[in-house]
This record gives C-alpha cells, structure tokens and sequence, in this order.
C-alpha cells in the first residue's frame, strides 16, 4: 500500500474519537440513541475513504460494493426482524462473523507478505497469527453459542471423554503454528492455524450450559475487539486499533462485571465443565409438597391486592408472555393496584436484557424498578407475582454459603406478604439448587408455561 | 520522531485500553445489552480492512476471500448498528407511553 | 509506519485528554485539594526535560538557565508529591482516632 | 540528541501508565496515597534514565545532581512546613515553578533549534512558543496569586483605568511575536515572549479577588499541564507529552467542576474584574437591627443542645479556629450531644480544602458529613454553629433568582431550631450579597475573631 495520506489519518484519528464518545454515549440512559448514531456515522465514514484515497488505486471497486451490499442487506434484514428474545443469538451472530472476518484479513494479509519475500518483523508476523488464531475462535464458538441458544443443538453442556485432552492438544497446536508463521511465513500454516483456530471455537462453547451462554458471548465480543486491535497492527491502521481496542478493553470490563453480579468467576464458566462441573442446572427435582393453585385462585389474589410487585425471569423470555403480562398489569392497574416490575440485572438471557424486552412491550419506563430501588417495597407489598425466575429471589444467595449464587445480590420477594409463582414443574432454576420460598407457606404455585398460564390468569382477572 | 514504530502502536493500545474501560465503567445494568451490541458494531470496523486488502490485491482467490470478508464484516457493522439502534428506539419510545399504550392494547398484543 | 509523526502525537495527545478526564471524572469533593496536588506534581515531570537539556548542551548561559529550571522543575515535582503525602496522610491517620485524639487535646491544641 | 533506546522509550511508557493510575489512584479515598506514591515512584524513575541513556552522554552530572538536590530540599521544606490553610499559595506556587521550569526549557530548546540552523518543522516552532508564552503566563499569573493569598498584597481586585486595553496589546504581542518565531526562530524574540508572558500572567490575575483565586489556581495548573505535554512535543519525549496532558485535561475539567459548585462561570472569573463586575464581595454593611449574644449566653444554648451541627466556612480557616473548634465538640459530645460538621464543597479557601483543614484537626472521619448525607438532618437540629461560613448557608441561593450565587446548592442549617453565626461584623461573605439568615429570628450573632470567640465559648461552656 502507498503511505496513507495525511488527510485520511486525521479522519481516521477523528473516527476513533467518535467511536470513544459513542461508547460513552451508549453508557448513559439520555445519550445511548445519539452514541450509537455517531459511532455508525464513524464507520460509515471510515469505510468511504478508500474510495477517496487516489494513490491506492483501489481495484474491484464494482465487486467490493456489491460484497458491502450484500453483506449491510443481510445485517439489516437480520437486525429488523430478529425478535428481541433473540438478541443474545444476534449479537453472538454479528460478533462472529466480525471474527471471522478479522481472520481472513489476517490471512489476505499474510499471503501479502509472503508474496513480498516474506521479510516482516517478528512482531508484525506475531499479532497476524493472533488475528488469524483468535478470530478463528471468536468466529467458530459464536456460531456454537448461536446454535444452542437458537436451540439448532441442544443447549445442556456437551461433553465427552477425552475432550480436555482434545482441547489441550488444540492449543498446543495453535501455538505452535503461530511459533512457525513467525519463523517462517507460509501460507499453509496460517490456513491450518486458522482451521485449528475454528476447532478450539468449537471445544470452548460446547462444554458451556445454555444459561452461561450471555457471558462467553460477551468474552467473545472483547475477544474480536482485540483480533480487530491486532488486524489493525498488522494493516498500519489506527482506526482499527483504537477501535478494537475499546471493544476489547470495554467487553473484557463489561464480561467481569457481569459475570460478578452473576456471583461467578469468568475461569468457572469456560472451564467448569471441562473440569467436571457441570454449569447447568442439576435438574433434581424436589418431591417436598408445595402449594399449588388454579388460575382462578391466583387471580382473586391478585384481583384485591393493592400493592404488587412482579419479577419477571428468563421464563418469561423463554415463553414470551412479557405482552399479556404486561396486559394483565394494566387491567390491575385499572382495579385500583399500584403495580411496578423489579428488574435483576441478570434476569433473562443477558444482562440488561428485561428492559429490552419490557420495552419492545411497551412496558412505561416508571413501572420498571432496579432492584436497589425496590428491594425496600417488597415488605410493604401484597403479591410479588415471579413469572419464570426462580434464582433471582433464591434466599439461598443470602442464607446458604455453599450455594454457587451465594453472595449473588437478590430481590427480596420473600418479603412480600403472598408470592405466586408461575413456572412449568418443580425444576430448579439456572444454579440447579433448590428454592426454598417455593416451600414457603406464603407461597402459591401456579403451574404451566408462563404464556398460557398468563393468559388464563388475564382471563380470570377480567372476570372478577 | 524518537519513537520506535512498535512503541507507538504499544503507546496508542495502552491509552485506548484505559479510555475503553474508563468511558463503559459508570454504565447502568439497564443499558448493558444497547452496550454490547453497539460495541459489538464498532468491532465491525474491520470492514475498512478489508476493503483496503480486498482492492489491492491481484490475486484472484485472494479476491474471493476478501470479498467474503466484506461481506461477513458489512453484516457485524450495519447489523449491529441498526439492531442496537431498534433496541434504543424502543427505550425511548415507551417515555410519552399512555396513549400510545391504549392504542397497542386495542390491536390485542397476542 | 503508515503514521506522519504529528498525527502520532495527536492521537497520543488526544487519547490521553480522555483518560485525563474519564478518569478523575467520579472523584470526591472530599478529595479535591489533594487530587489538585497531586495533578499539580504530576506535571513536574517537565524535570526530565530539564535534565536532557542541560545534560546536553555546551553553552554557558544554556547551563545556567538550565540549571534554573531544573531547580524549580524539582520544587515542582518533589514538594508536590511530599505535601501531597502530607496531606493524604492527615486523613488516614485520623481513622483510628479516639486515643490519639484525646492524648492530642491534652498536648493542649494552641 | 541521539536516537531513544527502545528500552527508555518502554521505560517512558510505564511511567505514563503509573500516572494514569496515581490519578484514578487519587479520585478515591482508600486509593489516594497509594496512588500518589505511585506517581511519585514513576517521576523518579524517569527522571534517572537520562543517567543510564549512555548514548547521551550526559554533561555537567555534579551540576545537574546540585540542582536538583537544591530544589528538592527546597520543595520538602515547604510541603513539610506548610500550614494546612495556606494549602492554597503551596500550589500555586509549586504550580508556578513547572510552569516557569517548562518555558525555560522551551527557551533552551529555542536556542539549539537556531544552533543547528533553525530549520524545525513549522508545528514544533509553534509549540515551542506555545510553552513559552503559556508558561510564564503561568509562572507569572500563581506568583501573583501566591502573593494574594500570603497577603503579601492586597487581596482585592488590582484593577486601573486601561487595564482592559494594555492586556488587550499583550495579548496581541504573544500572538505577532510567535507568529515571528514560527517564521524566523530566533533567540531575541522567543526572550521578549517570554517577558511579554509574564506581563499577561501578571494582569490576568491582578484584577481577580482574593475568593476567586482558588478557581484561578486550578486553572493555571492545567495551563502548566498543557505546557508541559506541548514541551514533550518540542522535545520528542512521549512521557511529559502524556504526563502534561493528563494533567491539562483532568485540570480542565476540576476547574470547571468547581466553578459549577460555586454557580459561577470561569470566563466570569476572570474577565469579570475586567469587565467592570466586581468579583469581590461589595463590603455593604448592614444595618438592620441583629440579635448579637455573649459567649456565655451561646455556650449555654449548645450545652443544653441534644443535637448540633457545625458549619465551618472561609473565616474558620482564617482565624485557624479549627483546633479550638474540636476541643469544643469534644466537651459537647462528653456532655452527651451528638456533633456532626457539615461540609460543603466550596467552604474553605480553595474546594475540598475544609476535610484537609479538620483531617489535619484530628476531627475523627465519621463527624465529617457531606452536604447531601446532612441536609436532611437540619431540622431536627438543636444548634447549627456557622463558624466564618456566610454564602454557604445563604438562603438566597435558593430564594433569590437575581442573586450571584442563586442556584449553587447550600446547607440548609436555616432548618435548625437555633442558628449561632460566629464572624467579626455585619460585612457580607464573598459573593458580597446580604445574607437574610442573619436577620432571622432564630439567629443569634456571636461577633469576634473566629479564634478568640471560639476559646471564650469554649470556656464558657467547660464553665457550665
Ligand atoms: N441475564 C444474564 O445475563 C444471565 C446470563 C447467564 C446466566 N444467568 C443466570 O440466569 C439466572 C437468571 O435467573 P432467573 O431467576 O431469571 O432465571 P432462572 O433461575 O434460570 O429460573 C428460570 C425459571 O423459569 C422457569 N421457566 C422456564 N421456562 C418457562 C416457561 N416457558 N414458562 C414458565 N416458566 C418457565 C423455570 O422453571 P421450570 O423449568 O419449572 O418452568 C425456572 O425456574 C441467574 O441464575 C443468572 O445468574 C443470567
Ligand atoms: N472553597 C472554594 O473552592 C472556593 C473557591 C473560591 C470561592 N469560594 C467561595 O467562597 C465562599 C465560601 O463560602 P463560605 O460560607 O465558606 O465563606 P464566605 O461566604 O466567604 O464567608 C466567610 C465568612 O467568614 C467570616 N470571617 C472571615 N474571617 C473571619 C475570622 N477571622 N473570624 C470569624 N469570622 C471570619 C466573614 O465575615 P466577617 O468578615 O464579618 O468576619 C464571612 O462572612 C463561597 O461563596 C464560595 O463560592 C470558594
């Protein structure tokens, strides 16, 4: 490539000031909508200067529109219609093939190399490696996790003997190959390293329970950003650093983070299960007696309370009741009820995600509360109504020490003065450990998919 | 310049790392999904490598490969562009709430 | 290097204006003076630049105004640090408090 | 200077690092003296490679080692003897000194660019009287500010008739004579800019009043942090470049984080004086009738008090009232009273610098509470005590749109049962407007020096 001209660094310097604020934008409540604007303006812009940057005489320029054409319809279809259960598949989607194509950059660059004689600094060789590596990964485990949470393969940890061992021989691998390109760039080792690349995708996300899924998505957004930091080492190109660096710097925060509020370390989730752990759900189920009730009961319940709290969980999500619920908490608000949700952080399929569906159901935003805000009502309450969430109000998290949510902050719906539960059997939740509230005798169960039972219970309540 | 090439690079990856964690570290759990997937779309910025390798490159395979890489890099970058920006339109959509509320409980939200 | 050295150092400059702020952005007011002080002391490390110039030059009166400027480059530096400490020290040591306390009031506080 | 090892280059790096985290380091409490320490330990460290940078070979060793052993005798003498209240002029003038070290630096700089035929590249020339300029604006603006606050002058506004338009023909002088310099570098005019500097520094601090020069203190150190990052560019050295804008930004931004605390406008600040607002109290002395006591009588409505607050302010820190103050909550809480000091932000001479005064009084943490955790308790308060505090507890800062300091948050010992001023007259605090708590009912004026009154209210209450 010719040297960059002046005028194209400075734009590039000015994207990357831009992706900064978009990140900060994206942070906060009022700004997140004009954050994401501008980031989307940088890279827009940025992907324009090729064409502008005469001395580069950039070929195939019919053939790369049509690719970015298609690609933007595919990403644009994709983003429109994907229901909002599904973000987390989506956002896995999108982050692999941002990987994979990281890889192949590496790979076209590499070839560039050889076909120059090869003289590239060790360093240079070095990070192409990585990006070849660990794009490969990126790109083969975020396809796994899409499978499993689009549930294309099941999404228990998959398993099987000698898997450690295969993993094990897998890294060796990579590292070694990485070792030769940088001794001696060949194109067949980059090919194979990014072939090897793929299968340790595929060994870390198999072993990973459904419900961990959200953080190796989120570990395999920092792991692009940094493949993209690297892609941007070996092109010369600022823009990609800085910008792959804020992703992998913000990703790998934002994954410990996450993975603290799930009371949970990042090294127990990759590799809990290649350890024996498993990270799903024991799936024993309780034979203790429970209180369990018609809709009709629940509803009466429901009908004369004054003050209720619901806790919506990943049932929700799964059975997509977030629409009638919300109808119902109208029509009790219509009955006199001061209604609000409590919203775990970690409640649904990633974090934050609740709010993201309570607002595609037009939920108003001052019905939703944080826990912090609300953990003080729940005593004040008269029915904490829990639609598919179980460890979220676990008071296992406060009263069991060796339970693996121990420590994880709760909300405190066993405060409340009545709590139903809507949820399909006796299964425990995400941790696989028991509930105790369910035992409680303020306790009702109402048993069914959260949808119908909802539905049901809407019913009932209209026709008080 | 007394810097040696490898420093600078080293130099502006360090910076970006602590303005990376420093800008995200007061998010709001409420945002983490926006959060994500709009980073998520800034990664997509590998697209301009691509293109850049794509369109100097003689090598017809090479050609193929690089056009699969933009296709694959235009997809994480617009699509997560435009998926974090519907998430968005939604919070900010439920603000003025009420009316529009009654009007979507008339349809029959199924 | 594809860089120009003056975009180098702007971009230097650039991420290091946002750490500067992103990261001092949650601070106390508690805090305000000795964050004040120690900024203060961070930027004596102009005393670098001092010693490199004089150490290097052969001109007499360049000597002498060197030599200046690393004096006062060191008050700078060494005096901020020192009384930053001082300060950061008055607030740790208060915690125990109690028996100190009243073994101070007996000194007699002037 | 020959080329930069690589090795000094990483070293340099570090030690950037180190001063990002000394700064996050110093935002926190628990953090602040490790975080210093480690800024101090990463200054140190960079200031010996020049002696291992063998390529360099250093000149004048026992000269440069004399001088640095001089200053920093001189620098730990000070911070060593310093009283807490003159925390303020300690700054500013360490301040002033980095400021005028870096144009001097710049001027040697200057001198070998025009050795080795002057020919520099355009941008290095400008930066080059960029750190000339601004840091003897610098130097000259905190000796100044330095002299005010040691009383070593008046502290009023110095303002004269055309002063406006001589700082105006400074101003302009910098910019015809840096213009010069980028076009021709020679010695004479890089001196004169200098000179011309000074005379800048020197009025723009002149006509600011003795409570603004806080505001003006941290705006010059950022002024010098700028300095000394544009004097890293001059000399190619990424370490000061790093350091000096860290120190410009988050300058900036406590700057203006301030003037927000005291509801007032930097550009105000400064040009106000020149503007022809007064930015010192206007000094009217009222004359409405006021309740005035004895110390007797208000030692014996604290005696009886359950519960006090005080609010220690500017005059407290003036009169060094803070030790007898303690000894007085002491003998209160022995008689059983619970004592809390409220301290608002702005309170003291400079922000922050109340907790610095009372840390040093051995006032135990816990009695220290900030403005938002307090205000609610002052209506169940028996005694507030304002010691030399006026605008902070000003209820015209919420009652009277037209006042100077309308909308600056205030503590609202207003609310308390009985409200015990100690000042020395009827003269107004520093935003020079009427304060109506004064004149309420519920307010009781103990005139004197805060010192003296506060030894006789302390006897009179031991007396009790
Ligand atoms: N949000 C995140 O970022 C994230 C990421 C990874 C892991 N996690 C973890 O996920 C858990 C989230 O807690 P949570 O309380 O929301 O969920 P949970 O503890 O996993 O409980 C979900 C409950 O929903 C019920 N359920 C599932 N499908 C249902 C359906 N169709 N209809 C009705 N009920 C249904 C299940 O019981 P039945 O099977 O009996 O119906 C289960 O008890 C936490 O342990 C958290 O650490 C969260
Ligand atoms: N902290 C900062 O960063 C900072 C910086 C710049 C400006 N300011 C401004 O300074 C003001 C601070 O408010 P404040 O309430 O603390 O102070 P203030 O409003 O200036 O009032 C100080 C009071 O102390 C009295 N006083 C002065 N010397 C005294 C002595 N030796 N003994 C007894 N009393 C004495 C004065 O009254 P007499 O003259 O009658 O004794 C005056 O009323 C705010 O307006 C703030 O905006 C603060």
């Amino acid at each position: 490539m010719p040297a960059m001209p002046t005028w194209i660094q400075l734009v590039y310097l000015a994207c990357g000031v831009c992706f900064i604020l978009a990140l900060k934008g994206l942070s906060g409540p009022k700004t997140a909508r004009n954050g994401n604007i501008v980031g989307a303006i940088a890279a827009v812009v940025a992907c324009l200067t090729p064409f502008f940057w005469t001395d580069l005489h950039l070929h195939h320029i019919p053939l790369i529109v049509a690719a970015i054409a298609v690609g933007s319809a595919g990403g644009v279809y994709g983003a429109r219609t994907v229901q909002m259960t599904q973000m987390p598949q989506m956002v896995a989607l999108f982050n692999g093939v941002g990987g994979g194509a990281a890889a192949l950059v590496a790979l076209l660059e590499l070839h560039e190399v050889i076909a120059n004689g090869g003289n590239a600094p060790w360093f240079n060789l070095a990070a192409t490696a990585f990006t070849i590596a660990v794009g490969s990964v990126s790109f083969a485990g975020s396809i796994i996790t899409f499978a499993k949470l689009q549930e294309l393969m099941t999404s228990r940890p998959v398993v099987f003997r000698g898997l450690p061992i295969v993993f094990g021989a897998a890294l060796v691998a990579v590292v070694v190959l990485a070792v030769l390109l940088v001794n001696d760039p060949q194109m067949w080792a980059g090919i194979v390293l990014g072939m090897v690349g793929l299968l340790v995708g595929v060994l870390l996300v198999l072993p990973v329970g459904g419900a961990d899924v959200p953080i190796v998505i989120s570990l395999l957004n920092a792991f692009t950003g940094l493949t993209v930091a690297a892609g941007g080492y070996v092109l010369s190109n600022v823009l990609l650093l800085i910008g792959g660096t804020l992703v992998g710097a913000s990703g790998t925060f934002l994954t410990l983070l996450m993975a603290r509020a799930m009371g949970r370390s990042v090294t127990n989730i990759l590799f809990g299960a290649l350890r024996g752990a498993s990270t799903l759900g024991g799936g024993e189920i309780s034979t203790r007696p429970v209180k369990s009730v018609t809709p009709e009961d629940a509803a009466i319940m429901l009908g004369y309370a004054d003050r209720v709290i619901i806790v919506p969980g990943y049932g929700l999500a799964v059975a997509q009741a977030q629409h009638t619920l919300r109808e119902l908490v109208d029509v009790l608000g219509e009955r006199g009820a001061k209604v609000d949700y409590a919203i775990h952080p970690v409640a649904g399929r990633m974090p934050g995600h609740m709010n993201v569906l309570l607002a595609e159901a037009q939920v108003p935003y001052e019905q939703l509360r944080e826990m912090d805000q609300i953990n003080g009502d729940f005593k004040d309450a008269d029915v904490a109504l829990v639609v598919g969430a179980n460890d979220v109000v676990n008071p296992a998290a406060k009263t069991t020490p060796g339970a693996p949510i121990y420590g994880m902050p709760i909300l405190n719906a066993d405060e409340a003065r009545q709590i139903i539960f809507m949820k399909r059997s006796m299964r425990p939740g995400f941790a696989g450990i028991e509930n105790e509230l369910l035992f409680d005798e303020k306790t009702s169960l109402l048993f069914g998919d959260a949808k119908d039972s909802m539905s049901k219970l809407l019913n009932a309540v209209k026709a008080l | 310049m007394t810097l040696d090439t490898g420093v600078v690079w080293l130099t502006i990856f360090v910076l970006s790392v602590f303005v990376g964690i420093e800008v995200i570290s007061k998010v709001s759990s409420t945002l983490h999904t926006p959060l994500m997937s709009g980073a998520n779309a800034i990664h997509g910025i590998i697209l301009l490598g691509a293109i850049l390798v794509t369109g100097t490159t003689d090598n017809n395979i090479a050609l193929v490969v690089g056009l699969i890489a933009i296709v694959l890099a235009s997809v994480n970058m617009i699509g997560g562009f435009v998926v974090t920006d519907r998430m968005l339109q939604m919070f900010s959509r439920r603000k003025p709430a009420k009316k529009q509320e009654q009007a979507a409980q008339k349809d029959g939200a199924a």
